[in-house]
């Protein structure tokens, strides 16, 4: 007997909202073998994963926190992997965006510049991250290079860029010569939205593109483009679709959102620029935008949920010692469970009697 | 009584062997001295970006009173919790802002490389060293600069060459860069990146090299000169006494050899007289009879180093963007 | 002319992992399979290949682990994306999350350890030899074997049956399909070969290049490997010109800082990203009679029976 | 268990391979239902059936390829099992697929080694290679990479290594599908050959005429099921179209006075280089259509239809903005989009994929053309009434059936998901319809409320394009007809005064030299 693969006439709906809860699911009972493993209480550790930080106000705030951005950059990548475009360079998009929204705030740093500045930087991370997530596209569109290696590629170098600048043009003169910048001013600063805390404006600009994504995807005729072009391109093309306009554009878009979200994060949170704003961001959203099934609101929930597990890996760090590359592995069998399931949708395992040696001798 | 709770917050894994290693085998030692007093929390691998704060905080909010935060790119974060957990004690590492309830400590790395370029200068031959630095921030170019005025002090002639690898951390690349400043000509290896691979490459091509932040002769039993030892553990000691003493209270430590948070590993390998004059120097900084700094200093450009005292201010030592005269090559970014 | 020696022996070392790796995914690549989890399986291969002769006291033993480990790695990637038919993107980064944590949890007892490195060859005489004497005869045993590695997949590709049938894969499944080939069986092959080519290369940084493990140690070379896959389009031919040009570049511009040019040390360490994606842009452009890439690279194959 | 059948037709003592009850389930759907089948040695024996019958499935399953779900397979009298096809080809069963199972990128000696088994050298296959084809007449370039070869000669790839295995029992899906009469009649020239050295032959084809000059004997598959057993040099075309489909083929009937008007698509002198280097150059193409007129584009495939396809729709554009007129308007240089907007509609060739994308609801094709007119997109934002409308209405006039109101397009059959795809074009109203192979694939029934539709389209003032490979097709509902040959077109000629003959010939290339562009330069 084996078992084997069989497609779906049609996608099943009901395997659709059913297969993350079974990804859960699998995912507890692995998590709590590898947790017995180690000599941890499985059902406290998983409770300090995913029970703790949700009935507690100060972290459901920092799960919102450390969404945002994702959510932001996720949604972006989502609407370059529905169309075929594979940017895997959101991370330096992201720092662009920051370097160049940065540069705004450290040029007006003392002056009596006035609640323009905040603005303005927003708008320069977004078009920095625009324009350099367009040279992966434009090389694509105009040599034919792999847009995977070239985004790739180009994260490295917006790195050295920051680092570069912080260390050298934009250090802050009364620092020490620690490779950062002045504080910003409260100008170029993005508002809490809840005093002492640190749920920011960004939050609710991330759910902006939430619902601005779902909006697009869902219904607009470009949504709808971006879908075609990427789930049939020569079908796309005879409804009238360019693919090559549309890799620029959701390249643009995607970068533009990456680009927003580090402005966001180094303006609010991280208060200014310095080598290391970015824990990953670009490549967590990646596992995000899969996550969430490469739907807006799917991203959402997928960002949410891995936040949760990061302030949740860190809760266990502290009340039960259990190390982070736990929750390395923890997050990989997590991806592997839910991509393994969301299979399903597709297909579905028939099982087939392996087919026993010839009978017949040769003629 | 409830244990006191201590927490540290990490850059690195645990098992970087060098910045983050050295920190933790000091709370390591602290459990060893208070541990029946006390109880201790890590966390690592806490990038110096957003989660910084958060990881801060929730130590805070997991009951710790005393929290070490033992990188430089930490110092805002800590300082925004420091202000929202006032009955929190707060220490962080390398940094020059400080509150009430925060205090800094960081270790005078650069007097142990005052030795090193005494040493060095006696034991090469060719009168070229190599030293591979991480990034060019104060603390790494005063090394840089303490080794040559050293140097200078036994070969007025002796040339160093540098490569920075823009990395803390990253064996291969620190190894490649070893190799490359030996293939130009450097016999001796010093570093300001945190793995072993440069001593590695070094014991391999049979000439010298120093450690870093921690003893790392067995990496280079032929090969170790002596090794600058980050050693924290006294100062954590002493802070987490004073805590459960009720006589903790913020101040900036900046200590170095007479106080043992700068150690200097066995000198090895070397002839007797230049261990003697090692020893020796030692003892003369640790006495304060001996300044690295002491002025005049001329710089890069030939233009004496403006200086108010004997020697520079910590001040200018802690900001220093200078070479000193005998560098040929130009400080990355400047 | 020592320096020049001296440049090339570095040289060498540093492409050797890049070359590993990058052999082992161009194989996997031409069944028509990307696996972006090269950089996942390396550090995974890095911490078993460290455990294993650590605790074997055996180079030898170190190696096979690490390739045992890859291949191991390569087996999660092989049951996801051709068992399940997932999106091979993205179980290949979802490998390279786990790859990272486990490796950290596996190496973490071995970290502060060291082992005696490969042993460099050396031939009485031959070795001896001014300026290429070290080059060609004294150089560990892992050198001799990536490129011993390259030339048999290039042998295997283009002059055997069993190389033939995995092109074949590569290029139209269905119709492979249809004669009979076992397409995912030797689509598993060429992963798990992949896999063990990851896994000596992440094994090689521990055992002969920097004699001890440390969590992280791959910094990124995974992803370089994959880039010299595309970069040398496909051809074991141009990936060994392209292992060996990246490896230079990252060796040159130390030099050029030792030598004391003076261009911002961030400018000299982002020449070999940026000369990668020139380089990938002037070849695309070059490419006549369009993309040389596999032609069902990356797509997924359910068979119908 | 055995068919019975005349003895005198067939000469050996027993049969070659039997087949005894084989079934092949897909899920629920029965592709094959209890089919017996014997093939005897020195016979071609045809195998016929609509598009769907089952016939592809039952040689993969004799190929090894597909395993049945139940029956069982003799050979030479004893059961056999096959686990893959190469343990077929060790049985001495050879194969040429429907759809090539060729490799673009690799030689054609490569191609032919994939197919072999044993253990030669590969030298000694490229030598054997052109043993075999020159022996056959069917000459091929070991050297040459098969993308940049014509459908003919892949064609040619599949024939010789199915030949160079020297198999005892030959099995050919539709291979004259996609040749021209003249290549056709070298095929049965080898055909014969293989016959009279003692092999067996199953032949699967849609051309009637071809089957009887062909076969020996014929099996006739409806539905999954085997329907009959015949000879068929017996019958006549009419009566094996009869058992193929279980009855009486509706006629088309065309509208009483169809009045041609004025000229709609006009094409002057198109020239264009594919873009792949696998495409074809189309050549100095010119014709006139006008309101009401029905005109067909004949010729085997892969000889520029699809081109020509691209080039009126606007999927590729031309510098020129006047070598394409639709409806008075230059439209050389104007995108899919705007042609549809000066009242242009298209249907290609292939289903899904390209008409439509398959994972996509029925109701987002639907958007896929209609977006550039009508009512469906609104300031940007799509109206999802609209569109389910659209599919609800194209579902009443033609007869769409499927499981919902709105599936994804995959999951239709061939025949409902055509009648979709022209029934969406026919329902925006269109002055201009380019339809290419409007009834490739799809089942008798589906194929004749299309036909009628197209007539009923034409009838209303509409000028309509139809490129076909099927001539009975073209003579029943065009008014003149074209041939396509290497790119270039024939002049058209009357339908009623077009012989088969004539066509046959301009399809293999003679004669195709003056085209209709003076005339269309005058309009
Ligand atoms: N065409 C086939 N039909 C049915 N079973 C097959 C076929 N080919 C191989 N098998 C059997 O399936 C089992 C599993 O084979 P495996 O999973 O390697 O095949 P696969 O690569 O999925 O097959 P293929 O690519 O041929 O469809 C083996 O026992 C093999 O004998
Ligand atoms: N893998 C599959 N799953 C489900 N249904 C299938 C599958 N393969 C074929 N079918 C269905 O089985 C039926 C028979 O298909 P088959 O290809 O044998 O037809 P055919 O007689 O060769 O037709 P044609 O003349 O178009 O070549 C069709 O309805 C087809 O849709
Ligand atoms: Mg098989
Ligand atoms: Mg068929």
């Amino acid at each position: 007997m084996q078992l084997v693969l069989e497609k779906r006439a049609e996608r099943s709906a009901t395997i659709a909202l059913v297969s993350p809860l079974i990804a859960i699911g699998l995912t507890l009972v692995t998590m709590s073998i590898l947790f017995a493993i180690l000599g941890k209480n499985p059902s406290s550790a998983l409770g300090v994963y995913f029970i703790d930080p949700l009935i507690d106000d100060y972290s459901l705030q920092e799960i919102a926190v450390k969404a945002t951005p994702l959510v932001m950059i996720a949604i972006g990548l989502s609407l370059c992997y529905l169309a075929n475009a594979w940017n895997i360079g959101a991370e330096g998009q992201f720092l662009i965006g920051a370097v160049a929204g940065s540069w705004l705030a450290v040029k007006t740093q003392g002056t009596d510049a006035g609640h323009w500045v905040l603005p303005a930087m927003l708008l320069l991370g977004a078009l920095a991250g625009a324009l350099y997530a367009l040279i992966p596209a434009i090389c694509k569109v105009r040599f034919g290079a792999s847009e995977i290696l070239t985004s790739l590629m180009l994260v490295y170098v917006a790195d050295l860029l920051l680092d570069y600048l912080v260390r050298g043009p934009w250090r802050d003169p009364k620092g020490f010569n620690f490779p950062t910048t002045a504080e910003f001013d409260p100008v170029a600063t993005v508002p809490v939205l809840i005093e002492g805390g640190r749920l920011h404006l960004g939050a609710i600009i991330a759910l902006a593109v939430v619902a601005a994504g779902a909006v697009l995807l869902g219904r607009t005729i470009n949504g709808f483009e971006i879908r075609v072009v990427g789930a049939a391109p020569r079908a796309a093309r005879f409804g009238g679709f360019n693919a090559t306009r549309l890799i620029l554009l959701t390249f643009a878009i995607s970068g533009a959102l990456a680009g927003l979200a580090g402005i966001i994060e180094v303006a609010g949170p991280v208060g200014h620029l310095q080598p290391g704003i970015s824990p990953g961001y670009g490549f967590t959203a990646i596992i995000v935008a899969f996550l969430g099934r490469l739907n807006p609101i799917g991203i959402l929930v997928a960002a949410l949920f891995l936040a949760l597990t990061f302030i949740g890996g860190e809760q266990a760090q502290i009340a039960m010692k259990i190390p982070l590359d736990v929750t390395k592995v923890f997050q990989g069998i997590l991806l592997f469970y839910v991509l393994a399931c969301d299979s399903l949708i597709l297909y579905r395992f028939r099982l087939i009697a392996a087919s026993s040696k010839v009978q017949s001798g040769a003629h | 009584a409830d244990k006191l709770k201590v927490g540290f917050i990490y850059l690195g894994p645990i098992g970087d062997l060098g910045w983050t290693y050295q920190h933790d085998l000091a709370r390591q030692a602290l459990v060893k001295e208070l541990g029946d007093r006390i109880e201790t929390t890590y966390l690592e691998n806490v990038s110096e970006g957003p989660d910084a704060e958060r990881s801060i905080e929730q130590l805070a909010r997991a009951g710790n009173k005393l929290i070490f935060t033992t990188s430089f790119g930490y110092m805002e974060p800590t300082l925004k919790v420091a202000k929202k957990y006032p009955n929190v004690h707060f220490e962080h590492a390398t940094g020059y802002k400080r509150d009430k309830n925060m205090s800094t400590y960081s270790g005078r790395f650069y007097e142990g490389r005052y030795i090193q370029g005494l040493i060095a200068a006696r034991m090469s031959k060719s009168g070229v060293l190599g030293y591979i630095g991480s990034f060019p921030i104060p603390e790494v170019i005063s090394g840089i600069n303490s080794t040559m005025l050293a140097a200078q002090t036994i070969n007025p002639n002796i040339k160093v060459k540098i490569i920075w690898v823009n990395s803390w951390f990253d064996p291969g690349k620190e190894a490649d860069a070893a190799k490359a400043l030996i293939d130009q000509g450097a016999d001796v290896i010093m570093q300001h990146t945190d793995s072993p691979a440069a001593m590695q490459v070094a014991a391999e091509r049979g000439k010298l090299a120093f450690g870093q932040d921690s003893e790392m002769i067995k990496f280079g039993p032929k090969t170790q000169l002596t090794s600058i030892i980050d050693n924290w553990a006294p100062y954590y000691i002493e802070r987490v006494r004073a805590e459960l003493d009720g006589k903790w209270a913020s101040e900036n430590t900046w200590d170095g050899l007479k106080e043992k948070m700068v150690v200097m590993a066995p000198y090895t390998n070397m002839p007797d007289d230049v261990k003697k004059i090692a020893e020796d120097t030692e003892a003369a900084i640790k006495d304060g009879k001996l300044h690295p700094f002491k002025c005049p200093i001329i710089g890069q450009d030939g233009k004496q180093v403006e200086c108010k005292g004997e020697h520079l201010s910590d001040d200018q030592i802690l900001s220093m963007n200078f070479y000193v005269k005998g560098i040929d090559e130009a400080i990355p970014g400047k | 002319m020592e320096l020049i020696e001296a440049i090339l022996l570095s040289v060498l070392a540093a492409s050797t992992p890049l070359l590993l790796a990058a052999t082992g995914e161009l194989v996997t690549e031409r069944a028509g399979v990307l696996n972006l989890g090269v950089e996942g399986m390396m550090i995974v291969g890095a911490a078993c290949g460290f455990g294993g002769a650590w605790l074997s006291g055996s180079i030898i033993v170190g190696a096979l682990c690490g390739m045992l480990a890859g291949i191991l790695m390569s087996l999660i990637f092989a049951l996801m994306a051709l068992g399940l038919a997932v999106n091979q993107v993205a179980t290949g980064l979802a490998l390279t999350i786990f790859g990272i944590g486990l490796s950290g949890l596996i190496g973490a007892r071995f970290v502060g350890e060291k082992i005696t490195p490969a042993p460099h060859l050396h031939v009485p005489g031959l070795t001896d030899i001014p300026l290429v004497g070290r080059i060609l005869f004294g150089q560990d045993a892992f050198v001799y074997l990536s490129l011993v590695l390259i030339v048999a997949v290039w042998y295997v590709l283009y002059r055997t049956r069993p190389g033939l049938i995995l092109r074949a894969c590569g290029d139209n499944h269905i119709s492979a399909h249809a004669l009979g080939y076992p397409v995912l069986r030797i689509r598993t092959c060429a992963v798990m070969f992949g896999g063990a080519c990851a896994g000596l290369a992440g094994a090689y940084l521990p055992l002969g290049y920097t004699p001890f493990f440390i969590p992280g140690m791959t910094a990124g070379r995974g992803w370089i490997a994959l880039a010299l896959v595309v970069f040398a389009s496909w051809l074991p031919g141009r990936l060994v010109i392209g292992a060996y040009l990246f490896g230079a570049v990252s060796i040159l511009q130390l030099h050029a800082q030792g030598a004391g040019i003076g261009i911002p040390s961030q400018l000299m360490s982002a020449l070999p990203y940026l000369a990668t994606v020139i380089v990938l842009v002037l070849i695309s452009r070059a490419r006549t009679g369009g993309s040389t890439a596999p032609a069902a690279l990356g797509t997924v194959f359910v068979p119908n029976r | 268990m055995s068919d019975p059948m005349p003895a005198a037709l067939h000469t050996a003592a027993a049969p070659l391979f039997q087949a005894a009850g084989l079934t092949k389930r897909y899920g629920t759907f029965l592709a094959n239902d209890r089919i017996d089948i014997d093939i005897w040695p020195e016979q071609i024996h045809a195998l016929l059936g609509e598009n769907g019958a089952g016939k592809s499935t039952l040689v993969k399953t004799i190929y090894g390829l597909i395993q049945p779900t139940e029956g069982e397979m003799r050979w030479r009298g004893r059961p056999m099992v096959l686990a893959g096809p190469s343990e077929a080809r060790a049985h001495g069963i050879g194969m040429v697929f429907q759809h090539f199972s060729l490799f673009d990128n690799l030689t054609v000696a490569e191609n032919v080694a994939l197919g072999l088994d044993g253990k030669e050298s590969f030298r000694d296959i490229s030598a054997r290679l052109e043993q075999v084809s020159r022996t056959y007449g069917l000459p091929l370039d070991p050297r040459r990479e098969v993308w940049q070869l014509s459908v003919g000669e892949r064609q040619r790839i599949e024939i010789v290594r199915a030949l160079m295995q020297n198999p005892g029992f030959l099995i050919l899906d539709e291979p004259t599908a996609v040749l021209t009469p003249q290549e056709a009649d070298q095929l049965f020239t080898v055909l014969n050959r293989l016959k009279a050295e003692g092999r067996a032959i199953l032949y699967i084809s849609h051309k009637l005429e071809e089957v009887k000059r062909l076969c020996d004997t014929a099996t006739i598959l409806r539905g999954g099921r085997k329907v009959a057993t015949c000879n068929p040099k017996a019958e006549t075309a009419a009566s094996l179209a009869r058992m193929m489909v279980g009855g009486e083929i509706k006629q088309v009937r065309a509208a009483a006075d169809r009045r041609i008007t004025v000229p709609r698509l006009i094409v002057n002198d198109l020239c264009l280089t594919p873009d792949d280097p696998h495409g074809v150059w189309l050549e100095h193409i010119g014709f006139e259509l006008r309101g009401g007129e029905i005109l067909g584009i004949a010729g085997v495939a892969g000889n520029g239809q699809d081109e020509l396809f691209a080039a009126l729709s606007g999927e590729r554009l031309s510098k020129e903005p006047g070598t394409i007129v639709i409806d008075g308007h230059a439209a050389g240089h104007l995108s899919i989009t705007q042609r549809r907007k000066l009242g242009a509609a298209f249907v290609p060739e292939e289903r899904l994929g390209h008409a439509t994308a398959p994972r996509m609801r029925l109701s987002e094709n639907a958007l896929l053309t209609g977006h550039a007119t009508g009512n469906m997109v609104r300031r940007g934002f799509v109206n999802t009434a609209a569109m389910l409308k659209t599919v609800d209405r194209t579902t009443e006039t033609f007869d769409v059936r499927k499981a919902k109101r709105d599936p994804e397009a995959a999951s239709l059959s061939g025949g409902n998901l055509q009648k979709f795809v022209v029934g969406r074009e026919i329902l925006r109203e269109p002055v201009v319809l380019v339809v290419n192979q409007p009834t490739w694939g799809v089942d008798a029934g589906a194929a004749a409320v299309i036909r009628q539709a197209l007539l009923d389209l034409a009838a209303s003032g509409a000028a309509v394009l139809v490129t076909s490979q099927d001539l009975d097709e073209l003579a029943e509902i065009t008014d003149r007809i074209a041939v396509m040959f290497h790119g270039r077109l024939s002049a058209p000629l009357k339908t009623v005064e077009a012989s088969r003959e004539r066509l046959g010939l301009l399809m293999g290339g003679s004669s195709i030299d003056s085209t209709e562009a003076p005339h269309a330069a005058r309009a």
